[in-house]
């Protein structure tokens, strides 16, 4: 699977350079309105979007295998549904799902990547069990992320909540491991020091310093597990593990449209897939607007 | 190896000095630079580094090149040494080394070495490739030198060592250089920037991490090497006292221009610019140690000349 | 001797770790496969009805008998034997299947990132030293956008251009045409055994055969190492390091290895992971291109809940995976010494 | 005029990792609120560790530190308060001393807040007081670290040990990053509060000079071990260690060569 956990997982080493910026001042520019306008335009398609596509998305509303028309804008699929309303109605089950997951995986990443970081190098029980989950979190990349998310999904089900969990458990060690990288940075920091100096107790520390300079990687990141999500979805759909039919979904959408593909009949699968492209590219841009620099 | 007294020879030939006088090397101007001037485009507009900076430097000779942070010193002699960013505009009268034109040197994003020219960096640590040994570092420069059998780079990467005091030739030729120590790192680094016998080194703060002892054997080191193959110098740093002492001439820069140019053992002497004359007296020496205060400088420092007028001691304390 | 020893101490150390990796994997494994709701002998008895012996027999046959830490030694002392057990949906042994399955998958994945290394070094050299040029900007831009269109996509889109479209590309089943025999099993590799095998139609077939899931992989993976490779690369040039070498009078050659060595751990260590992911993941592609490799039996044996079937798969891609993490982590050290462990690199 | 507030060092080890190399062998030290001693040595004689056990931000593996007559390591958390009130640290690196996301302002407030007790009003009132005593502008506090220059960084760092008002600062290395023409004012800082506020202070540097003018006894650090201790014209013109005369020589040659320094 493409966009999945390698993709995440680059804990630079040493930290780039970035001040402070994410503060208050940011000019907004033109740039920047490109930037945010596609991830706000998917969020609305999402929201509404349902609501007002010409057909029912689950229903057969013409013959299959209908070329792109007036009426059906991308076409019938090889069963007659209208390729226009799934790909439309698909957006709130895709987002939605990627959204969980990524806030999901990014929480709990921020989590654990903040308990190991912080008693790796205890002694005692508690470093043991932090050295203990640090190992997992590498180990946790030995299986390809798309095999995971099948034995689960295949053995759990597939619903929207299981489906989230899922791909929770398979996206959830990278967040942590960059997170934990950025909290050994920070543990260097004279700045921690001078708040032991000050009389800081350990778990405010963790809450004023060390919690809002380790983070940010993480939540930069988030845009991208969000990415990898949507992706991990709709290969789970293409592989038939996905949100059961006739629940429009575009990896699913994709798996039934590729027979008719190489057939030369291209809509069926072409449009999911450009839907599924443009959402994955627009909450990118997003990430690096929000969370970096410039 | 043996060490030559004169500039070796082969490769001066490719840079042909043009109407240069055949004299021995102790006349010939090898470097020529006037109005030196760096600017940078920031989002606030341009930004002016260096303004209008000259200098000229005879073969052999050491001159020093003085001035706080922000004076611009390091982005003048950068530019010198071909190491500036792509991004950085630079414009001069005249940058010549050797007779050849330097500002027409392509730059792009790897630096061009300029042949016959060193240069040596503050840091040891991160100066210094950490991943190869000590010993394949020296032969990477020994071997364009006329070293080109292993065997033989290998015994002059040894001579080198020893040159440089690094006796346990063995083990440092092995060595990584975060295996060795702060002052065995600086003196690798030395013995790399001189092994090339190059005409002219420049050396950008390459003390400013020691302490007084340290500093004092390493710029010892470098000035005797330097001297015994007539490699001139140019010194760069922030430390006056070090640059009297071991300097022919000294250049004082403050803004990104230069506001003296004197003899350097005549420094004190003949300073005339009010902002050399306050650098020479905030020098904390053994003798102001004495004092009851120190003095300290006016208007004339960098952006952290603030006020000293009616700087106190904390007068309202916390616990009252 | 001794000297010896210290001077491999490093990876001999790395290597002494990796059994526990193993063991500690599988025992994940075991309990992983046991979490899974409902009772699988039932599930699998089609809701016939079974005696009380038949239904102890079809758990001792599955090894669900007895308590779970027997289970659970049960379970390693056969993994020892390299018995992966018989598929509950056919009975088949997925050690055999395994075996065949393995080298299909590990042909594809190496003929893809030996292709995808190439490109990456190929590409990250020429964006960073060209920043300005064009065809670099659209590489960088390609690279950045690493991901976005996922390799299902991209398979779609292939077949339907190079196989419907322009008919460059056999149709999309299997490793060679359908008419050809198979090549007698030598190696187990199928490309392999054909060139030995020296049936010039078979091997051309096969090729072609490869050219369209290979270059999806390539197409689909490679960005995500250009782009960890043209980071790196560049912020290795802009090292002190580098400055001094250029500085001291090394060759152009010589800084260019400085350089690369400096650059490549991160992009080695990323390699690797994608390598494993391929190894075990190449999911998609075998299955849009019909090929019989270690992914397609995964999403067979989900697709019949044949929890045997999966519990093997899993722990042969896991074993494989952690033996490529060894490798590349000793090429990683052997790149950057400081990584080996017991050094310390004081700061500063 | 207040508690006193005395550190003392017994046969102090500090050694890193399993048979790693030893920063601290043996050292035996006595520092109070009456005295101000400057600690000098080369880079890796120790200095730095010997700072982190002063302050209590490491401790040794062998022998004690203890503050008046309490060893640190073993302190409840009321005594910990009172030794952070008494001991406070101006630290080496500005750049990372700070939190790059927050305000100078709270970095200088939060001792006053955590150790004191006070409310953010009244401890706003204190740091402005304290700033102002720095000359520095109260407004400046509100920027982040990276907003102001280097020199101004360093005085925010003062500002932060002194505002709790110390019986006992250390500095380590405190000057070495500025600007000469910066350091002399920070230097002056330092020793007028010492006098007027009749605190001590551990003054800890590689530079000789800026050492010898703050502090009237200077201790010389090499390899881990103090090879001197004494009053400070003594260290100065009459040293016993080898080491220290080669230190000494080192800066006295540099005077020579510009004509101004009596021998």
């Amino acid at each position: 699977m493409t966009l999945s956990a390698p993709e995440l997982a680059t804990p630079t080493a040493g930290a780039p350079e970035r001040p402070a910026t994410a503060g208050p001042g940011r000019r907004w520019n033109a740039q920047a309105v490109l930037a945010v306008l596609p991830a706000g335009l998917l969020v609305v398609v999402a929201i509404v979007g349902p609501f007002v596509v010409p057909y029912p998305p689950r229903d057969v509303v013409a013959a299959p295998d209908l070329p792109p028309n007036a009426a059906h804008w991308f076409g019938t699929d090889s069963a007659g549904l209208d390729v226009f309303s799934r790909t439309v109605a698909s957006t709130s089950n895709d987002l939605l799902i990627a959204l969980l997951t990524a806030a999901v995986a990014t929480v709990a990443g921020i989590l654990i990547g903040l308990l190991v970081g912080m008693n790796e190098a205890r002694r005692g029980p508690v470093g043991f069990l932090a050295r203990g989950l640090s190992r997992t979190l590498d180990l946790a990349q030995a299986v390809p992320a798309i095999v995971v998310g099948l034995v689960l999904v295949g053995f759990f089900g597939a619903s929207i909540p299981s489906l989230v969990a899922a791909l929770a458990v398979v996206l959830t060690p990278n967040q942590g491991r960059l997170v934990r990288t950025e909290v050994l940075r920070v543990r260097g920091e004279a700045y921690l020091d001078a708040a032991r100096l000050a009389g800081e107790r350990p778990f405010r520390m963790v809450l004023r310093h060390v919690l809002p300079n380790s983070a940010w990687p993480a939540l930069e990141n988030a845009t991208l597990v969000f990415g990898s999500a949507i992706v991990l979805t709709a290969g789970l759909g293409f592989l038939g593990v996905g949100l059961p039919p006739p629940t429009p979904e575009w990896g699913t959408m994709i798996a039934v449209g590729a027979p008719s593909a190489a057939a030369g009949r291209w809509w069926a699968a072409l449009f999911p897939a450009i839907a599924l492209a443009v959402s994955v590219f627009a909450m990118s841009a997003l990430g690096r607007r929000l969370f970096r620099d410039g | 190896m043996t060490a030559t007294s004169e500039i070796d020879e082969t490769e001066f030939d490719e840079t042909a000095v043009v109407g240069a006088p055949p004299a021995t090397g102790q006349h010939l101007r090898i470097l020529d630079v006037a109005g030196l001037t760096v600017r940078y485009a920031t989002p606030a507009g341009p930004f002016t580094a260096v303004d209008g900076f000259s200098l000229s430097l005879r073969a052999g000779e050491r001159v020093a090149v003085v001035g706080e942070s922000g004076s611009g010193k390091t982005n003048a002699c950068m530019a010198v040494a071909g190491f500036l960013d792509p991004a950085a505009d630079i414009s001069a009268e005249r940058l010549a080394f050797r007779g050849q034109n330097l500002l027409s040197a392509r730059r792009g994003v790897l630096p061009r070495r300029r042949t016959g020219m060193a240069v040596v960096f503050q840091d040891a640590m991160t100066s210094l490739d950490p991943v190869w040994t000590v010993g394949s570092q020296l032969r990477a420069v020994l071997r364009r030198t006329g070293a080109h059998r292993r065997r033989d780079a290998d015994a002059a990467a040894a001579d080198w060592l020893r040159r440089v005091g690094l006796h346990d030739t063995r083990r440092v030729l092995a060595a990584r250089p975060y295996e060795l120590s702060g002052g065995m790192r600086q003196r690798v680094m030395i013995a790399l920037a001189l092994c090339g016998r190059p005409a002219l080194l420049i050396a950008d703060e390459p003390t400013s991490a020691l302490d007084a002892t340290l500093a004092r054997e390493l710029m010892e080191l470098i000035v005797s090497i330097a001297d015994e193959s007539g490699t001139a110098v140019l010194l760069v740093s922030h430390d006056i006292a070090l640059c009297t002492e071991f300097t022919d001439r000294t250049v004082v820069m403050l803004g990104g221009r230069v506001v003296e140019e004197q003899p350097s053992d005549r420094l004190a002497e003949l300073a005339t610019a009010p902002y050399t004359r306050g650098l020479l007296e905030c020098v904390p020496t053994l003798e102001t140690a004495m004092a009851e205060e120190l003095p300290t400088m006016g208007g004339a420092g960098g952006a952290d000349a603030t006020s000293e007028a009616g700087a106190g001691v904390p007068q309202a304390g916390a616990g009252r | 001797m001794s000297g010896l020893v210290r001077r491999n101490l490093w990876w001999v150390r790395r290597l002494a770790v990796l059994p526990v990796h193993l063991f500690v994997f599988a025992v994940v494994v075991f309990f992983l496969v046991r979490l899974v709701p409902g009772d699988p002998v039932r599930s699998l008895s089609g809701g016939q009805t079974m005696t009380p012996e038949q239904y102890e027999a079809a758990r001792e046959h599955l090894g669900l008998s007895g308590s779970i830490v027997e289970q659970l030694l049960a379970f390693l002392g056969r993994i020892g034997r390299l018995d992966l057990g018989s598929s509950v949906a056919n009975g088949t042994s997925v050690s055999a299947e395994m075996a065949t399955r393995l080298p299909q998958t590990a042909e594809l994945a190496v003929l893809a990132m030996t292709l995808s290394a190439a490109v990456t070094l190929a590409v990250g050299f020429f964006v960073v030293l060209r920043p300005g040029n064009p065809l670099s900007r659209a590489l960088a831009g390609y690279a950045r956008a690493a991901g976005a269109v996922p390799d299902f996509c991209l398979g779609v889109a292939a077949i339907f251009v190079f196989y419907s479209v322009l008919h460059w590309a056999p149709a999309p089943i299997g490793r060679y045409d359908s008419l050809l025999n198979p090549p007698p099993r030598t190696t187990g590799f199928p490309l392999l055994d054909a060139a030995l095998s020296s049936d010039a139609l078979l091997l051309g077939s096969m090729l072609e055969h490869l050219v369209l899931p290979v270059l999806v992989l390539v197409v689909a993976y490679a960005p995500m190492l250009m782009k960890l490779f043209i980071r790196s690369l560049s912020q290795s040039i802009g090292d002190q390091a580098t400055r001094f070498r250029i500085a001291s009078g090394a060759s152009p050659l010589m800084v260019g290895l400085s350089i690369t060595r400096r650059a490549l751990p991160s992009s080695v260590a990323m390699f690797g992971t994608i390598f494993g992911f391929m190894l075990g993941g190449a999911v998609i592609v075998e299955q849009l291109f019909a090929i019989p490799g270690m992914g397609e039996y995964a999403v067979q044996a989900v697709g019949r809940a044949d929890f045997v079937a999966l519990q093997g798969f899993l722990l042969v891609v896991g074993a494989v995976s952690l033996v490529v993490f060894f490798v590349v982590d000793v090429i990683i050290m052997l790149l950057d010494p400081r990584r080996r462990p017991g050094v310390t690199v004081e700061e500063g | 005029m207040s508690t006193s507030a005395t550190v003392q060092f017994s046969d102090v080890v500090r050694a890193f990792g399993r048979g790693g190399h030893t920063a601290v062998d043996g050292v035996s030290l006595l520092v109070d609120e009456t005295s101000r001693v400057g600690v000098v040595g080369e880079s890796g004689s120790g200095k730095s560790t010997l700072v982190r056990m002063l302050v209590g931000l490491d401790h040794p593996s062998a022998g004690t530190v203890e503050f008046n007559g309490r060893s640190i390591a073993a302190m409840l958390p009321d005594e910990l308060r009172a030794f952070r009130l008494a001991v406070q640290l101006v630290a080496q690196d500005t750049t990372s001393s700070f939190d790059p996301r927050r305000t100078l302002r709270d970095a200088v407030r939060r001792p006053l807040e955590v150790l004191r007790g006070m409310d953010v009003a009244a401890a706003d009132g204190a740091v402005d007081a304290t700033l102002r005593g720095l000359g520095l502008d109260p407004q400046l506090a509100n920027r982040l670290p990276h907003q102001v220059s280097g020199g101004q960084r360093q005085r925010f760092a003062i500002a932060r040990a002194l505002v709790v008002r110390p019986r006992l600062l250390v500095c380590d290395e405190a000057v070495s990053a500025l600007d000469v023409s910066v350091q002399g004012a920070v230097l002056n800082l330092v020793k007028r509060y010492c006098r007027e506020h009749g605190a001590g202070l551990v003054f800890v540097s590689h530079g000789l000079p800026a050492t010898a003018f703050v502090a009237d006894r200077l201790v010389v650090m090499h390899r881990g071990r103090v090879v001197e201790d004494g009053p400070r014209e003594q260290v100065l013109f009459r040293p016993e260690h080898a080491y220290t005369r080669t230190l000494v020589d080192a800066h006295r040659r540099t005077g020579d060569r510009r004509g101004s320094v009596p021998a």
